[in-house]
């Protein structure tokens, strides 16, 4: 638990927010860790994916879904959050891998930009497929973009990229393997359409975000694993729907 | 210097601060946090004689002051928990725990009880005859004095350590159900376990949590368990442990000012992981503002 | 345009929006804050067959998200409001306003639902059987299903309106005490009234309110008020209206969706006089985002 | 209702705070009514007298008493407040009257400020006794003294002026009227001392502050009455102890 900063607040869309934060990031060990937020105002803590980091900043995106996210966005610049940091397992780039093929939707962007800058600084420079539902929700293609990755965009509705969900495009790259994130349902179609292994990051309604609780437990292949805990990154290989 | 610490039945706590069950899952992720030896004790999460999944996801929502829970018992077993957890947890916690106990019958109870016999890192058993997110069973041995008595009867008789009942705020009268705990030899109460609750989610019209309701807690419930806690000091001798929605020093006084000789802190615990810590540091300035050398004189205080 | 006109029993209201019992007095106060004739209707102060005085003070204290009063039914008794108050009420209401009815014995309900026979100003009764703050009597009957529904028996037989019952949260089984209300002849239920309570000052070593506990009521009960409002709904035919916690047009719509016909909102007129003005001017906003035209199309639509 | 900024907040004493604010005085008709203040993560409003008024600003003065007027101490000036305004009857002072004496007992004082204002204003000079636990507390000695009215200050602990209550010393001065504000102990010694007739400012745990929830009641000679609606001025002649 620390107190951070507020460094600076930027509307990404209309409903979007990208926030930095100063304080200690040391407790942030891997790209897909969160960190879960005290808002003034509200018992639970809110969780948010780290969407990128550097020795002194943190950035989070995230989407105004509610009372709490609508209370964040708020917030003025150099007033302090209470938050605990580098919660969860985080995606695991350990693997054997040369081609990743990382795949976003929605608010599920944000944890694969630091995932994308990673892999880069390992030598591996991932294709990025961003799934959006209209024109106006896409944010940070550019950034993934200026790390050299090649970036695909699509929409539901067709308004901007391509036209469709990041299933239907994904293919248009070559791919060993999938990191993802974004809402069950696309997570799932990933899962189905995708014949290479892959790493899969979950949402679930978290009462503490550290394991005390059994709040977010979900069943996998080899048992009962907390999404907070365990997760929220589980492998392909022991995902049960 | 404040004298902080409590008596339990023979137990002997170096202060009166213990995390409640379920929300402290074996100590071990808070012990990652500070060294949780500082703790009067604390209480692991509920035990079933079966392994449970508990219930689906969603479990958890929220409320203004409070949250919902429908974990639903979720637990390796009692076998896993003597052979493995109570193990581990040796080596981040020195002091005896609490073990807390839930079943579906009579049955169960007793042999979860039975199979902690001799296990010298528990000190206290705490019978959950209250749990709200269980079909059958849990709530509703709570819920009916004579189904508690049993209970309490049953587990006293297999049980070397003392046995405190932990009760459902989910009653008209919940000093009878306490009662009845404590003629069947009930060495004390534990109240309370959560109010049975339930949040909508107004954008898909269906309920949030899975289970459609949820147990209540956190500080909205404060009031509620301070005046059971009182209501309960009036009607039985037995030492009482206050619980619900506890958040800060001065609840602890005002909880066992009611009448408590020690308090369980829950859902705080996941909000604020230092909240134990915390509270321990403040009680003896705290104490000492009030002009209390030792924190034995407040229990039952507001009666006087 | 959205519909938010509902029907109580044959009793029309432009809206769901009412004001609860002892958080509006006669509804004057808050008429010199704004024009209170939008409001579907108003529930006057709960009135016995004798003046009281109620409690000692202090009658309130406060917790997280909530209050608690011991207010204990201060009122100028039967005579007088139906002589006095209803007579100003038309100067600044037009519609009916709700009666609310308390009583130490059946026969002092049945009295002061007789004597508001034919006045047209009150346009439903509402017997409260769930306060907790006083004596012997308020929520005795509501705690137990046979004198519930005695004082259901009496009244219903001397109303010329519909009369609705409204329960006390602390009991057991809710659905129980409805049923019986509902089987001796009951327009309606409303639920919730307080959960009883307290506050200990930890200064003084005393309990705060001089009535030692009192009812909680504000945000902090609304996932409990909702519960049970969700439970009726499955067991009993008669129209809810649903109170406890309201604070903002989202709770409306939740409590709708799970089961009420119509709302109360009680503390939260006391500290924004406002709140019920805001509310119903939300309403057709908040309802057409999410798609509905009819607010009757959301009763009990959790459940679906 | 309305919103007020905060103009500046002043420590006086190590535990008392005076605090002016900008807004809509309209509300405000007398000396002795109070406002009634929205905390942020406070259920119940705070009320607290009108100290000082002019058509744009209002001061009050606060003593921290627990967790509100602690917060409502740490507020930030150009912050907003929430506050209902023009409360209760305050003093009258179409009484006749020719030598009133003001008595003001701790974070009674404030409401007696204004009123020494008003009667200033009507012609009438009023003598003052003010009296605090010790020296630490004293505060607004000097503001009374600048309206040119005659001051006389006691402390319990005789740590500065007088040594004693208020009602050892206001026989020192010639008076045919008392107002009155300060602990109901206070006042109760001034009604038994006082020969002359007065009013009487009471304070009582409050849930709404007009009128509707008969959560402040008191019996008088004349009936039940509220202290927020009917008070918190009572005339001598009506209570009842
Ligand atoms: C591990 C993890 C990482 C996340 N990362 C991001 C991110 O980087 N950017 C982003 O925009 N969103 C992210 N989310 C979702 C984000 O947590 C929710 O949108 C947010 O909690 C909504 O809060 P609210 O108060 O605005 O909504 P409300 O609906 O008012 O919240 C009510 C309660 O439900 C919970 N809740 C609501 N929606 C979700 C959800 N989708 N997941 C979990 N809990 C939820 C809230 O935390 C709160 O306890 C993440 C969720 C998880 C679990
Ligand atoms: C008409 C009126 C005028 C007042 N004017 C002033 C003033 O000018 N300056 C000043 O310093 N104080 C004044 N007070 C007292 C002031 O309202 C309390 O000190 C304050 O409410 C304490 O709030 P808290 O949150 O700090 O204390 P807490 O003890 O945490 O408050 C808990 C609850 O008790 C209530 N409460 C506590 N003490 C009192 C009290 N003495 N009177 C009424 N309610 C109380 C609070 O409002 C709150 O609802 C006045 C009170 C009344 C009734
Ligand atoms: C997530 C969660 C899980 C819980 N699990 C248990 C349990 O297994 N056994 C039990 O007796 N009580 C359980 N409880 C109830 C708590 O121990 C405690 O009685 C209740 O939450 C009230 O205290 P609080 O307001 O401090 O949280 C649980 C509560 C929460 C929030
Ligand atoms: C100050 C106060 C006085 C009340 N008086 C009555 C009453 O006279 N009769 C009654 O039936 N309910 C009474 N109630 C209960 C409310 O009508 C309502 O049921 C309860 O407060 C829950 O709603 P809320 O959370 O919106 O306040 C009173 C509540 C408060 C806070
Ligand atoms: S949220 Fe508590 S264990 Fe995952
Ligand atoms: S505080 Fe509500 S009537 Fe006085």
């Amino acid at each position: 638990m620390g107190i951070y900063t507020i460094e600076s607040i930027r509307q990404l869309t209309y409903d979007t927010y990208e926030m930095t934060l100063s304080g200690d990031m040391s407790w942030i060990k891997a790209p897909g860790q969160f960190v879960n937020i005290k808002i003034d105002g509200f018992f639970l803590r809110r969780p948010l994916s780290v969407c990128d980091i550097d020795d002194r900043y943190m950035t989070l995106i995230f989407k105004v879904a509610g009372e709490g996210t609508k209370a964040l966005s708020m917030m003025k610049v150099s007033s302090q959050l209470d938050i605990l940091c580098g919660l969860g397992n985080g995606y695991d780039i350990n693997v054997s891998i040369s081609e990743p093929l990382l795949i976003g939707g929605g608010c599920g962007v944000p944890p694969l930009y630091y995932l994308a800058k990673t892999l880069k600084n390992k030598g591996i420079t991932p294709s990025v497929v961003l799934g959006f539902n209209k024109k106006e929700d896409v944010f940070y293609e550019d950034k993934f973009k200026a790390l050299g990755c090649n970036v695909c965009v699509c929409t539901v509705d067709g308004s901007y990229g391509y036209i469709g969900l990041v299933t239907d495009i994904m293919d248009m790259f070559d791919y060993d393997y999938t990191f993802s994130c974004g809402p069950e349902g696309m997570l799932k179609a990933i899962y189905d359409k995708s014949i290479v292994s892959g790493q899969f990051s979950f949402e679930e309604r978290m009462g503490c975000g550290f394991g005390a609780c059994m709040g977010c437990t979900c069943k996998t292949k080899y048992g009962y694993k907390r999404i907070c805990k365990d997760g929220p990154v589980l492998f392909k290989e022991e995902i049960l729907w | 210097m404040v004298n902080l610490s409590v008596n339990l039945s023979g137990l002997t706590l170096s202060n009166p601060i213990i995390p409640a069950s379920g929300c402290f899952g074996y100590g071990k992720e808070f012990s990652e946090y500070y060294d949780i030896n500082i703790l009067g004790s604390f209480c692991m999460k509920g035990t079933t004689k079966e392994p449970r999944f508990g219930n689906e996801t969603p479990r958890i929502a929220e409320s203004s002051s409070g949250m919902l829970n429908s974990v639903g018992l979720q637990n390796p077993g009692i076998e896993h928990v003597v052979q493995q957890e109570l193990k581990e947890i040796r080596a981040y916690y020195s002091k005896p725990v609490i073990a807390n106990i839930s079943g579906f019958s009579v049955e169960e109870y007793e042999y979860c009880v039975r199979r902690l016999r001799g296990i010298d890192n528990v000190g206290l058993i705490e019978v959950n005859i209250s749990c709200p997110n269980v079909e059958q069973g849990g709530m509703s041995f709570g819920t009916d004095p004579e189904m508690a008595a049993k209970v309490t009867k049953a587990v006293v008789k297999v049980a070397d350590k003392p046995v405190y009942v932990k009760l459902t705020p989910n009653v008209t009268d919940i000093t009878e159900i306490a009662k009845a705990c404590e003629s069947e030899g009930a060495s004390g109460i534990c109240a309370i376990n959560t109010l049975s609750a339930m949040r909508i989610d107004i954008k898909k019209q269906k309920p949030v949590l899975a289970n459609i309701t949820g147990g209540l807690s956190g500080p909205a419930v404060f009031p509620v368990a301070l005046r059971m806690v009182y209501q309960l000091y009036k009607e039985i001798k037995i030492p009482i442990i206050g619980i619900g929605g506890i958040s800060k020093v001065e609840d602890v006084i005002e909880m066992m000012m009611a009448g408590a000789t020690a308090v369980q802190i829950g859902s705080l615990n996941l909000v604020d992981p230092y909240i134990c810590k915390t509270i321990i540091n403040q009680l003896p300035g705290m104490l000492e503002q009030l002009g209390i050398d030792d924190i034995n004189k407040i229990v039952g205080a507001a009666h006087r």
